[in-house]
């Protein structure tokens, strides 16, 4: 009976959702905010009854099943919402409320009506098909609500087609979304003929050539989405380019469902798994969280650092997937659960606090008109909630005790440092490379954000709109609170939500209690606040202080965000290869008077320069080629073509028959 | 939760406010010494702090929220720290503190709010010690965890109390040779972070020099004294963990007072031995350019990967 | 009665003359004399139907002739010569892909071809060595009126390559097998109809399309498509 | 049955053809296409057998009824646009008010030639047919008098006329054929598939080929596809509307009938089943990178109905039930589509007077339902969920799978150019321009085929009634594909 109710409840919500879409349509050239907002409540309280179903799934780990045959018979429209996908789901609409609550004022400083009611209709949608995404028991109707997804996020990252800066980075976008298809539609035809089915079950015994060859089709088509290095090109172009609601839903939840296609294909889906499908997404998530953080520190853009920070922690968590993968191979199952957990938890993490700091980096994009960081600057005493906000964002992705992000990481960590374990001593070295690897990027990571905040937020403003910013609207604090809450609650109550919820997975974590410390070091604090209160009652002086020889201090001489990363730059400049570009341009061909010239220092774009581009420049020229092939204005080459066409058949013919 | 454990606690956070400071003045004399000074005296660093306690603060117009919790929050991060490194009592198994990677993050928290404290006042040494903090701080953390990782190798444990608890059951074991490259890396790490030559030069305000000494300049009073007093216990936990596990005898693990009060001279006097080393070390090299730092810190990790692959190919 | 020996033997001297006439109208240039080699090259494809129909005594083979003599050697031939008195092109001398000379050798290495292609697969139907010869002669033709069609820079040449892909066909035809009256009725009507309706074009183009090309090269815009590609 | 079809285009070319103004040619011809949409619906939906007429030589079964169907529909669609479209083009003097009858007599006998090509029993009345398409087809191409527009139907007669010969030759081969084998000769579609099965398997394959070069320059397959794009870009564009989803149906259709010839014949049936599928690749690659770099909107959507064209062959190519089930579907859905797309052309064309990218610009805040279209259209296109392509574009990768993986990779990657190559095109347009010409007014008649082909579209691909898939089922039935 339950069960019952809970599907038809599952159902209403999704419903709910869609008819929250399908309103702001109805009424799309109403001027009023009403429209959007009621759409956006109806929306909020679809997402608050899939938490709580979501979470009675997780938590109880029964199954839900239903289908909607009657309404689309052809697409074999089945889903099953097992623990796992629950699991999704919870992350899902957990985070998507937290940014539909941001929404209700955020798009108000756009001025077209149209577009921003197409908007919230787009992005309901967008929820809507990641949750059925999650929910597909089946390849085609998984393919039916992925597809939708990269089309309405496609959409939503085009909101601002005017600039052509959106529009490129939607053209990047939706180039590399379709590629992912294409891996995705490969591997899901290979297991199509070998199991007869698109059913998503568990497939019987596959020859190990098409099972890696799927393998492979699948990792690069949920690569491409999930932005791992180097897929990831996409992705710091559409996150900046996108609403920040949108960058928050696309980096908190979007490349998470790549993920859950990952997890769910390996672990569910294949007969078996290999040693080295392990390592290679173990190598592959080590670099693209090693590089993804690199890159960020050298981003000025605030979103675009966010980006390249998605890119990190995709890599974090693909490497808690290829452990799970490497230490089933060795038939290590509760070590590969815990790497499994760590995983699956940074996923939830990493959606959590990407999410608070893309909407935070949104209010303040908003307030302060540019994405460039060096431009903002003391923020954190005009925007003093979004201040916090932000700051806990960045605390927890820093991989910081006692928030959510060093939870994750520490059983991440936790796994790693059982490479004795195994018994195949290279495994045992590559595992240790990653772990060396682990460490530098998280403390890169904490670095980069000390760069964040510190510029975004601290000193003095360095720009007229970041003088004159204000704090945002209750709507756009009240979202990502909820977020931040999370962050704190699951990093501090830890060890007693894992300790509550491993007995019912039947596995137990080996998580340090953070609260113990927690408390202690609140004791301490109290101890020493007192203890100053009572010796000492002078309040503290606000004044200038020494500045260097200077009177007053101005921004400019503050330290900017290239001169923060600069000593890092320096460090890994193998890895930048900054380069000097010289042009000098002349009045005259024979360069004699010179006109103009300009010299930039320039890092190598590896990946564009030397991957992406040429690619697309090998297509454009055979495009170009056939053109002009094909745009003569006489008939004879094509007659001639016929010709050669005609006779090259009729001597195939006489050759096969 | 027993009596013993809670005893132990506040066994080691006392020691390790009562001692920290005297071995940063001992540092200074031998120091000093070697240089053919006469050197302050043992209880400077004490005098300093308390002189510090007195004083009025004084916060920079643009400084904000940050500066003002920083230094609460390092000197409680450093305080929790201490409970995870006995100093010279081990009351057993323990779940609740003295897990090593959460041990390494909690100095990572604290640097973190003291990078950002650096930057808050807007000045421009403050936002260059931070920038050079971090950038070293990133080379540090993964040799440290390198480290301890070649340490769960060896030991089968990621707790601290496990390890001191299995040395000290075995002592024998400590005389790995591969476990010398461990204290080397270690040597190395801790200089680094305690922020001495010749990575830093904690006694100058020079522009070329200052890591750590910039980030605090915005610090005064008794915020500055806290500031001091967690860099003194920092510096002493990361001391003691070198010495309880290169060097662990004495370590007792039970509570009666013969026991500790034997160990605890056996510390001090461990402890007096390695600051004489830094101090010698530090007198016998220069300070060095920025960008050389990170070769240091990479032989620190080369030397923590030999000792595993040491581990893992000869068992 | 005729012998069949004899019949034989007209029909290969036929065969001969209706190569030599293709080979014709890939190398003349002067336009008049075009039409006149299309409208004997159809007249000699009459007298194949008659010598056939003398052997045979099939009454479609009647029609063919009926068809082919009213049809292609007096309608289209006539109808041809009042369009290019209209557009006044008198030759057509400028060659593509191909010069004259090199178009008869290609011919002949296409007869080969087709022959050796053919040849073995229409030995499977009861017909005889002369009826394979007279069907890879057709299909060769066909051949033959292609190239025309792209050597060619004249529309109204390109047309004759068309009519003379189609007398090919219609010897193959004939050769293999007749086509129910009606059939060949719709046939001719339709040829006609593209003859018509591309020698008018061709009329409204007034030349030869390259310099109609030139033209339109003064309306830039036109092309802008095409130098937005360079 | 058929004559009714047939004695409605007489009557309605009769009576275009008698001095009337505009309006009443475009209603005559409205009611012309109407009643042939309704009555091929009728046919359709009573699923009734097989009819014979005049001989036997035309019938109508349910695949005949289908196309017949989808065109009347998009006849009547195009003849509705026509009526506001026209006159647009009468004032920008492209077209001459002279030629307006002239193109309502091309007009419905098209339509004419058309149903007697889907309805014609014999191979050789389906290839007089066809061929009188292509002239119907150029004649409406020149309807606009400039002289590219000559070119273009130049290239349409002689490409698509030269293969037409061959095919030719190829029906000679498949006559003689049955003559040799059954004593009398025959090219009606119903005997000669009872008689396929026999055929000496070289010679079949041979007159195949042959036959196929012909259909397969009429449905502009590579490399006889020189022609579409020429052509489907200088017509108006209710013109290009009917030419890419109706007239280039044609050879799809003679192909689908004579590759179920070749089914009984299992070594035949594998070279065409080879030659199909290598010719729709071919096509759909050459297609997909021509787009990439297109500046004109029409080439643009013409290349688009060229890989369209590739596809549909490969799915018949493919030969299995479920590929050859969802080809008919996807056949009559692309037609949908393109009139979609290129009456949206025409609404753009009314707007900027000219198709390239570079004079368009701002095209929402212009003309937003045209923008709508021709978004709807090309999403359609690349296979986007709950729109028509997407079930039978899956259904039909899935069979390709079977046969080959990394053709199946090759096909999908190609199918992403052309998606990349679609989005490429509207950004371009959607972007803003340097200035902002005047907003024109589009007549309701231009509007409503518009918005009902997008209705017709969205709803095809949400639902999917049982009634559609017993129509198919029943069509493959009569082609042999029993079930």
């Amino acid at each position: 009976m339950i069960n019952i109710t809970l599907d038809m409840l599952f159902i209403l919500a999704t419903f709910l959702l869609l008819l929250a879409a399908l309103y702001t349509l109805l009424f799309l050239t109403k001027k009023s905010k009403i429209v959007r907002g009621v759409s956006l409540s109806v929306a909020l309280l679809a997402n608050a009854i899939l938490i709580l179903i979501s979470s009675s799934i997780v938590y109880s780990g029964t199954a839900l099943e239903f289908n909607f045959n009657q309404i689309f018979p052809m697409m074999g429209m089945d889903f099953l919402i097992d623990r796992l996908a629950a699991f999704f789901i919870l992350a899902v609409s957990i985070i998507a409320a937290a940014v539909t609550v941001y929404s209700f004022h955020y798009l108000d400083h756009y001025p077209q009506t149209r577009r921003k009611n197409i908007h919230i209709f787009l992005m309901n949608l967008f929820v809507l098909s990641m949750v059925y995404v999650v929910a597909s028991r089946n390849m085609i109707s998984f393919l039916i609500f992925w597809e939708l997804m990269s089309v309405s996020s496609f959409f939503l990252v085009c909101f601002e087609f005017e600039k052509a800066e959106t529009r490129k980075a939607g053209l990047f976008y939706f180039i590399m979304t379709q590629l992912s298809t294409v891996f995705l539609i490969c591997a899901f035809v290979i297991l199509y003929n070998e199991t007869g089915s698109f059913e998503l079950a568990r497939a019987s015994e596959m020859s190990s050539g098409l099972l890696s060859m799927a393998f492979i089709s699948l990792f690069i088509g949920f690569g491409i989405k999930a932005g791992i290095i180097p897929f990831h090109k996409w992705l710091p172009y559409a996150h900046p380019a996108a609403p920040s609601n949108i960058s928050a839903l696309m980096s908190g939840l979007m490349i998470k469902v790549a993920l859950y296609g990952l997890i769910r294909f390996l672990l569910y889906i294949f007969p078996a798994t290999y040693l080295w499908w392990g390592i290679l997404i173990l190598i592959a998530g080590t670099v693209s969280a090693f590089l993804g953080v690199i890159y960020a520190l050298k981003e000025h853009d605030l979103k675009r650092l966010l980006a390249y920070h998605s890119i990190e922690n995709v890599g974090i968590i693909l490497m808690g997937i290829g452990m799970c993968v490497i230490f089933t191979s060795y038939g290590l199952t509760a070590l590969a659960m815990i790497s499994l957990v760590a995983a699956l938890f940074h996923t939830l993490n990493h959606g959590l606090f990407k999410s608070l700091l893309f909407l935070t980096a949104g209010s303040v994009i908003s307030e302060t008109r540019t994405r460039n960081i060096e431009e903002m600057g003391g923020l954190v005493k005009r925007m003093p909630k979004t201040a916090v906000l932000f700051f806990i964002g960045a605390v927890s992705i820093s991989a910081l005790p006692p928030f959510n992000g060093f939870v994750s990481e520490f059983l991440l960590f936790h796994s790693l440092f059982q490479s004795s374990l195994i018994p195949d001593p290279i495994v045992q070295l590559i595992m240790l490379v990653c772990l060396t690897v682990l460490a530098l990027t998280s403390a890169l990571a904490a670095a980069c954000f000390v760069k964040a905040f510190g510029t975004v937020f601290l000193a003095a403003p360095r720009s007229e709109h970041a003088a004159q910013a204000k704090e945002a609207s209750w709507s756009m604090v009240a979202g990502p609170s909820l977020l931040a809450a999370l962050c704190i609650g699951l990093g501090v109550f830890s060890f007693q939500i894992f300790s509550w919820i491993g007995p019912r997975i039947g596995y137990s974590f080996p998580l340090p209690d953070m609260l113990p410390a927690v408390s202690v070091g609140a004791v301490l604090l109290l101890m020493i606040v007192i203890g100053f209160r009572l010796t000492d009652s002078r309040k503290p002086r606000v004044s200038e202080t020494w500045g260097c020889g200077i009177n007053s201090q101005n921004s400019k001489m503050e330290y900017t965000a290239s001169g923060f990363s600069q000593p890092i730059i320096n460090i890994f400049s193998f890895i930048y290869q900054p380069q000097k570009i010289n042009k000098r341009y002349f009045m005259d061909i024979q360069e004699t008077v010179f006109r103009e010239g300009k010299v930039e220092i320039r890092m190598v774009r590896f990946f564009e320069d030397y991957v992406y581009l040429p690619i697309a420049r090998t297509v454009q020229r055979i495009s170009r080629w056939l053109y002009s092939q094909q745009n003569e204005v006489t008939l004879d080459p094509f007659i001639f073509y016929e010709f050669l066409a005609i006779l090259g058949l009729i001597l195939l013919v006489g050759v096969i028959v | 939760m027993s009596v013993e454990f809670i005893l132990y606690c506040l066994m080691n956070l006392g020691l390790v406010i009562v001692l920290a400071p005297l071995f940063i003045s001992l540092i200074k004399i031998v120091k000093a010494s070697a240089q053919g000074r006469k050197g302050p005296s043992v209880f400077q660093t004490y005098r300093n702090l308390m002189k510090l306690f007195k004083k009025e603060v004084i916060y920079s117009s643009n400084s904000s929220w940050i500066m003002r919790i920083t230094p609460y929050v390092n000197i409680i991060c450093m305080l929790v720290a201490a409970l995870f490194v006995p100093l010279v009592f081990i009351p057993g198994p323990q779940s609740w503190f003295g897990n090593v990677i959460l041990f390494l993050y909690i100095f990572a928290l604290a640097r973190f709010f003291m990078a950002l404290a650096g930057l808050d006042a807007g000045s421009t040494f403050g936002g260059m010690g931070s920038s050079r903090e971090m950038s070293l701080s990133s080379l540090t953390e993964p040799a440290m965890i390198l480290v301890f990782a070649a340490l769960a190798f060896v030991y089968q444990a990621t707790n601290l109390f496990d390890i001191f608890i299995t040395l000290s059951e075995s002592p024998l074991m400590a005389f790995n040779p591969s476990l010398m490259l461990l204290a080397i890396s270690l040597f190395i790490i801790l200089i680094a972070e305690t922020a001495r030559i010749p990575l830093d030069n904690p006694e100058t305000h020079l522009e070329l020099t200052m890591v750590h000494e910039a980030m605090i300049l915005e610090q005064s009073g008794r915020n500055l004294a806290l500031m001091e007093m967690s860099a003194a216990v920092k510096q002493l936990l990361l001391m003691s963990v070198l010495i309880n596990i290169f060097f662990p005898w004495g370590n007792t693990t039970s509570f009666t007072i013969p026991a500790i009060a034997g160990s605890l001279v056996l510390f001090l006097v461990k402890c007096i031995l390695l600051a004489l080393v830094i101090g010698l070390f530090e007198s016998s090299l220069a300070k060095m350019r920025l960008f050389r730092l990170p070769n240091l810190l990479i032989i620190a990790s080369v030397l923590a990967f030999l000792t595993v692959i040491l581990e893992v190919f000869l068992p | 009665m005729i012998s069949d020996s004899l019949l034989e033997g007209a029909l290969k001297a036929l065969l001969v003359l209706i190569v030599i006439s293709a080979l014709l109208l890939l190398t003349r240039k002067n336009v008049l004399s075009l039409f006149r080699s299309y409208a004997l090259q159809s007249l000699l494809l009459a007298f194949i139907a008659v010598v056939l129909y003398v052997q045979e005594r099939k009454i479609e083979l009647l029609f063919t002739v009926v068809l082919t003599v009213i049809s292609k050697v007096i309608l289209i031939p006539f109808f041809l010569g009042r369009v290019q008195q209209k557009i006044s092109i008198k030759r057509d001398a400028e060659f593509r892909y191909i010069k004259p000379v090199a178009a008869v050798i290609l011919s002949t290495a296409i007869i080969v071809i087709i022959y050796a292609v053919f040849a073995p697969l229409l030995r499977i139907l009861p017909v005889t060595e002369i009826f394979i010869l007279g069907s890879v002669i057709g299909i060769s033709m066909t051949f033959m009126g292609l190239i025309v069609c792209y050597s060619r820079k004249r529309v109204i040449t390109k047309v004759i390559g068309y009519l003379t892909m189609e007398n090919g066909v219609v010897l193959f035809g004939i050769f293999l097998i007749e086509l129910p009256f009606l059939i060949e009725m719709f046939v001719i009507m339709d040829i006609l109809m593209v003859v018509m309706i591309t020698a008018i074009m061709s009329f409204g183009m007034n030349a030869s399309v390259e310099e109609f090309h030139v033209h339109l090269k003064s309306l830039r815009q036109w092309f802008k498509e095409e130098d937005a590609s360079k | 049955m058929i004559s009714y079809f047939i004695l409605a285009s007489l009557a309605a070319i009769f009576l275009v053809s008698l001095p009337r103004s505009n309006l009443i040619m475009n209603v005559i011809t409205q009611l012309h296409t109407l009643i042939i949409a309704l009555l091929a619906g009728y046919l359709l939906y009573t699923d009734t057998a097989t009819a014979y007429l005049w001989d036997s030589n035309l019938f109508i079964d349910s695949l005949s009824a289908y196309m017949i169907f989808i065109s009347g529909i998009i006849f009547w669609l195009a003849t509705v646009f026509a009526k506001g479209y026209n006159e647009s083009l009468i004032n920008t003097g492209e077209l001459n008010p002279k030629n307006v009858r002239f193109f309502y007599i091309a007009f419905n006998g098209l339509l004419l030639s058309l149903i007697l090509a889907f309805s014609s029993n014999n191979l050789a009345l389906l290839w007089i047919f066809a061929e009188l398409t292509t002239i119907l087809s150029a004649l409406l191409i020149v309807v606009l008098n400039a002289k590219e527009n000559i070119i273009a139907a130049m290239k349409y007669i002689f490409i698509t006329s030269i293969a037409m010969v061959f095919s030719f030759i190829g029906m000679i081969l498949l006559f003689s054929l049955t003559k040799y084998g059954y004593g009398e000769a025959t090219l009606r579609w119903d005997l000669l598939m009872q008689y396929a099965e026999d055929f000496p398997p070289e010679l079949f394959i041979v007159s195949f080929v042959l036959l196929f070069i012909g259909f397969a320059a009429k449905s502009g397959l590579v490399p006889f596809h020189i022609w579409l794009p020429a052509a489907h870009s200088k017509a108006p564009s209710n013109v290009s509307a009917i030419l890419s989803s109706s007239v280039i149906s044609v050879g799809i259709y003679a192909i689908i009938r004579l590759f179920s010839l070749t089914r009984p014949n299992p070594e035949t049936h594998d070279f065409a089943s080879a030659l199909l599928i290598a010719f729709g690749i071919i096509t759909i690659g050459i297609a997909a990178f021509s787009m990439v770099t297109r500046t004109n909107l029409k080439k643009l959507i013409a290349f688009s109905s060229v890989e369209g064209m590739g596809l549909l062959v490969l799915a018949i190519g493919l030969g299995t039930e479920t590929a050859l089930f969802w080809a008919l579907f996807l056949l009559g859905a692309h037609g949908l589509v393109k009139a979609l797309m290129f009456l949206s052309a025409g609404i753009i064309h009314w707007q900027y007077h000219s198709d390239r990218a570079d004079s368009i610009h701002s095209l929402f805040l212009l003309q937003p339902l045209a923008a709508v279209g021709l978004i709807m259209g090309g999403l359609a296109i690349i296979g986007t969920p709950f729109l028509p392509f997407f079930v039978p574009k899956i259904m039909i990768l899935s069979q390709l799978g079977l046969r080959s993986i990394p053709l199946l990779f090759l096909v999908v990657l190609l199918f992403a150019i052309v998606a990349s190559a679609f989005v490429i095109f509207l950004l371009r347009i959607i972007s803003p321009g340097d200035d902002l010409p005047a907003k024109r007014k589009i007549p309701f008649s231009m509007r409503l085929p518009v918005v009902i082909l997008f209705v017709i579209v969205l709803l095809l691909g949400l639902f999917f009634p049982d009634k559609i898939s017993e129509i198919m089922q029943h069509m493959l039935e009569q082609l042999g594909w029993s079930m």
